[in-house]
């Protein structure tokens, strides 16, 4: 039987590490084409998570483009999420859908890179 | 369409064109489906009150969920399935026209009820 | 030659357009009260409406994305719709000030009561938002709003002691009577003014419905780097025309009537008539682009489908909006508040809200996934940083001293 | 000053927990007293140029007529906020000095809108002459109190 869930659902879900380690959360959820075609594009399957602290900014990219300007904005929105990292989906053990935890296997976060490095639209 | 996506920072919140480009909603909720080999598939996106009420949360969030399900008659909200995606950019554009995926009832409601009962409303200022 | 026309036209629109009832209201009251001293205000107001609307419009052009689209993408739903109550209140106190002002034009054009008019203005405006086609609206009012440079040969006309009047503007020097908080209330309600959050609202959703593109940017350009400052000089004048003939003999700007008054002493009948027509103008064009704003905000949050582009049964639930806040507006004026105060709060909450919208197209701007090549230089970094900072200390700023200054009364 | 604007004061003294009072202090009376003339100043002073164009042809009848209507009103207002203050004794004199050139304003305002109503051209300059004298000496009460 295939569960159903929302995306929002995983959205700031806590995460713990495999050393028991937590207090970081899921900030974004990275897609990446399946093999399957369905329609007209592949279908997304979650590839990873970004995690980091549920503080403003999250959407603002800029730890995805660590030079997107201006100056001043980015020396403050970065300061606020210099914890956040990335963990591929092979990096995490189970979600626990009522509890609302991501287990992770891991103990430590990788590097956030930008998941489309052409400046897409 | 690009290799990866990050879901909030370039899809959830992202406005939705049929194929004749015109507005048909916004990607409110992403519906996840959890297969045999345990990984999380993008099924459809979802669009309206029923997906957005949830996300504002508290009592504002189950304020709009329990209006929109009264008013629509309807729990699950509106979905537009995978497979009728063109294109993600900076909008999601639909291979399909608007009235297959239906999103907006409120929409036709207030056309039939209230727009179209004023006088010019099928003139195309253009 | 077409595109020499449509560059001219744009500007043209651009300046007759730049004026609005909180502009009339407010230079004109600073003018005679404060002199010139305040006019670096209205500079900085200019510059910073200039790349406030440069970058959102270079965001529309580059990415189709208008400005509610961009709060909500950038913000998450919940700030962003916080972010869309706080917006839409303050536009619609600017259109309800609009409707007023229009009101308050024709009682001048006919003596009539203004609250007599407020029901056929506001019918009017709906009619207008209803049928008529975008750029006829812009044109149109754009143009005939050009009527307002009659405040600039009158201040001409009046023959000042110009070295006077730069030297109040350029030394700031505020006149002793005047106490200092009173001073800077003024120049937070006259930032305000220039910089009205609708503005931007409307400019970068007309971007979509005139469809704009990358090419169109070069034109958008000129619009705001020609016509905007033009647009601020006439602010200017109407502060100058009142600082030269209002301040000396102690008479403080209350009325639309006395807004007009120079215009009166140096021109006589046929200058009184164009400035009148200047007022119906640029109120009646800028009700329309507040009342449209509130439809384009409220339905870019939502994603229903929106714009003059489509038939009206085709945006049904943007039509609902324009329809019922024109009610509301209309509603508010007949419980005959006075329009000029209802124009006092709305350029002082256009201060308050204008950070809510300044941020996230500063952002986006920058934003690689958006702009591609066409992000924000250093130039627009420069500017667009120092005004984030401007931006937020007029907003905190602005009901504090509005509460201590009573409305500047005392 | 008209009437809103004063409820918007009132509204914005009394969000700073110091509404006027009935009875004001000196100080707050001599600043109300000020502030009430400073306002008589500009109305008086309004209406004769108003009157002025109107008698050399250069303002539009409808746009006078539009802006008595606002000045008496202002002007009525004005008054009204002060009058209803009690003078401390010390202020007495300054009470009845005001409260008669705003009496004066208020019938100068009326004469005005009657003679446009009437468009006796020949009155318009003897009532600006007027409303300029007690202008002038409303200003000068008006210095000494500030």
């Amino acid at each position: 039987m295939s569960a159903l869930h929302r995306m929002d659902d995983l959205l700031g879900m806590h995460v713990r590490f495999a050393d028991g380690v937590d207090g970081d959360r899921v900030t974004d959820v990275r897609l990446a084409p399946s093999s399957r075609v369905r329609g007209q594009l592949n279908e997304l399957v979650v590839d990873g998570l970004v995690i980091g602290r549920m503080r403003p900014g999250t959407l603002f990219g800029y730890d995805r483009h660590p030079d997107q300007g201006p100056w001043v904005i980015r020396k403050v929105i970065r300061a606020l999420h210099r914890h956040t990292g990335y963990v591929g989906w092979d990096d995490v053990d189970r979600v626990d859908w009522e509890a609302r935890i991501v287990h992770l296997r891991t103990t430590g976060l990788r590097d956030l890179t930008a998941a489309t490095d052409i400046g897409s639209g | 369409m690009s290799d990866r996506i990050d879901a909030y920072y370039e899809l959830m919140d992202r406005q939705i064109l049929d194929h004749d480009g015109r507005m048909v909603g916004k990607v409110d909720d992403v519906e996840l489906e959890e297969r045999d080999d345990g990984r999380l598939y993008v099924t459809a996106l979802l669009s309206g009150p029923g997906a957005l009420g949830p996300r504002f949360g508290g009592a504002l969030g189950t304020i709009v969920t329990s209006t929109w399900s009264r008013l629509s008659g309807r729990t699950e909200p509106a979905r537009v399935e995978w497979s009728a995606v063109a294109s993600v950019e900076t909008v999601i554009r639909l291979a399909v026209g608007r009235t297959t995926v239906a999103l907006d009832g409120f929409e036709t409601w207030m056309r039939d009820r209230v727009i179209a009962a004023i006088p010019g409303s099928k003139v195309d200022p253009g | 030659m077409k595109k020499l026309f449509a560059v001219a036209l744009g500007i043209l629109t651009a300046v007759g357009g730049f004026v609005d009832i909180g502009d009339l209201v407010t230079n004109a009251t600073v003018g005679s009260r404060f002199g010139m001293s305040l006019a670096w205000v209205v500079v900085a107001g200019v510059i910073g409406i200039v790349v406030f609307a440069e970058m959102s419009g270079r965001v529309v052009a580059v990415s189709g994305r208008p400005t509610f689209d961009i709060v909500r993408e950038r913000l998450g739903p919940r700030v962003g719709l916080a972010n869309l109550f706080g917006s839409m209140a303050v536009t619609l106190l600017t259109y309800t000030a609009e409707i007023g002002g229009v009101a308050l034009a024709l009682e001048l054009a006919t003596s009539v009561w203004s609250y007599f008019w407020i029901p056929f203005t506001a019918a009017a405006i709906w009619i207008v938002l209803w049928r008529a086609k975008f750029d006829l609206v812009e044109n149109t009012f754009g143009l005939l709003g050009l009527a307002l440079v009659v405040f600039s040969v009158a201040l001409w006309h009046l023959g000042p002691d110009w070295g006077d009047l730069w030297h109040t503007a350029s030394t700031a020097a505020k006149p002793a009577a005047e106490p200092w908080p009173s001073y800077w209330y003024y120049a937070i309600a006259l930032f305000g003014a220039a910089m009205t959050p609708y503005e931007v609202f409307f400019f970068s959703s007309g971007g979509v419905e005139e469809g704009w593109s990358e090419k169109s940017v070069p034109v958008m350009r000129s619009n705001v780097f020609i016509g905007f400052p033009l647009g601020g000089l006439l602010s200017l004048s109407i502060a100058g025309a009142a600082a030269v003939t209002l301040l000396p003999a102690g008479i403080e700007v209350e009325t639309l009537s006395q807004v007009s008054l120079p215009v009166a002493l140096a021109l006589g009948k046929v200058g009184l008539a164009v400035a009148i027509l200047g007022f119906f103008a640029a109120t009646f064009g800028a009700a329309c682009e507040t009342g449209l704003s509130v439809g384009y905000s409220i339905a870019q949050y939502f994603g229903w489908q929106w714009g003059k582009f489509v038939r009206p049964r085709d945006a049904a639930r943007f039509h609902a909006v324009l329809l019922l806040s024109t009610v509301t507006a209309a509603v508010v004026l007949l419980t005959t508040i006075d329009p000029i105060l209802v124009t006092e709060f709305s350029v002082v909450f256009s201060a308050v809200a204008l950070p809510l919208t300044y941020l996230p197209i500063l952002i986006v701007a920058n934003d690689p996934a958006y702009m591609g090549a066409h992000k924000n230089g250093w130039l627009a970094n420069t500017f667009g940083s120092i005004y984030l900072v401007i931006v937020l200390a007029a907003s905190l700023a602005a009901v504090p001293l509005m509460i201590w200054t009573k409305l500047g009364t005392t | 000053m008209n009437l809103p604007r004063l409820a918007a004061s009132a509204l914005g003294a009394v969000l700073l927990g110091g509404c006027v009072p009935a009875s004001p202090d000196a100080d707050t009376y001599d600043d109300k007293a000020a502030l009430t003339l400073g306002s008589a100043v500009s109305e008086a002073r309004t209406v004769e140029r108003v009157l002025d164009t109107l008698y050399d042809g250069r303002m539009l009848r409808p746009a006078a007529v539009t802006q008595l209507r606002y000045s008496e009103d202002a002007l009525d207002t004005a008054t009204g906020a002060f009058t209803e203050l009690n003078p401390p004794p010390s202020r007495d004199r300054l009470n009845r000095r005001t409260t008669t050139l705003l009496g004066d304003a208020g019938d100068l305002l009326a004469q005005a809108r009657i003679a446009i109503e009437r468009e006796r051209v020949g009155d318009y300059t003897t009532i600006a002459d007027d409303l300029a004298r007690l202008a002038e000496r409303m200003e000068k009460l008006e210095g000494r109190t500030r």
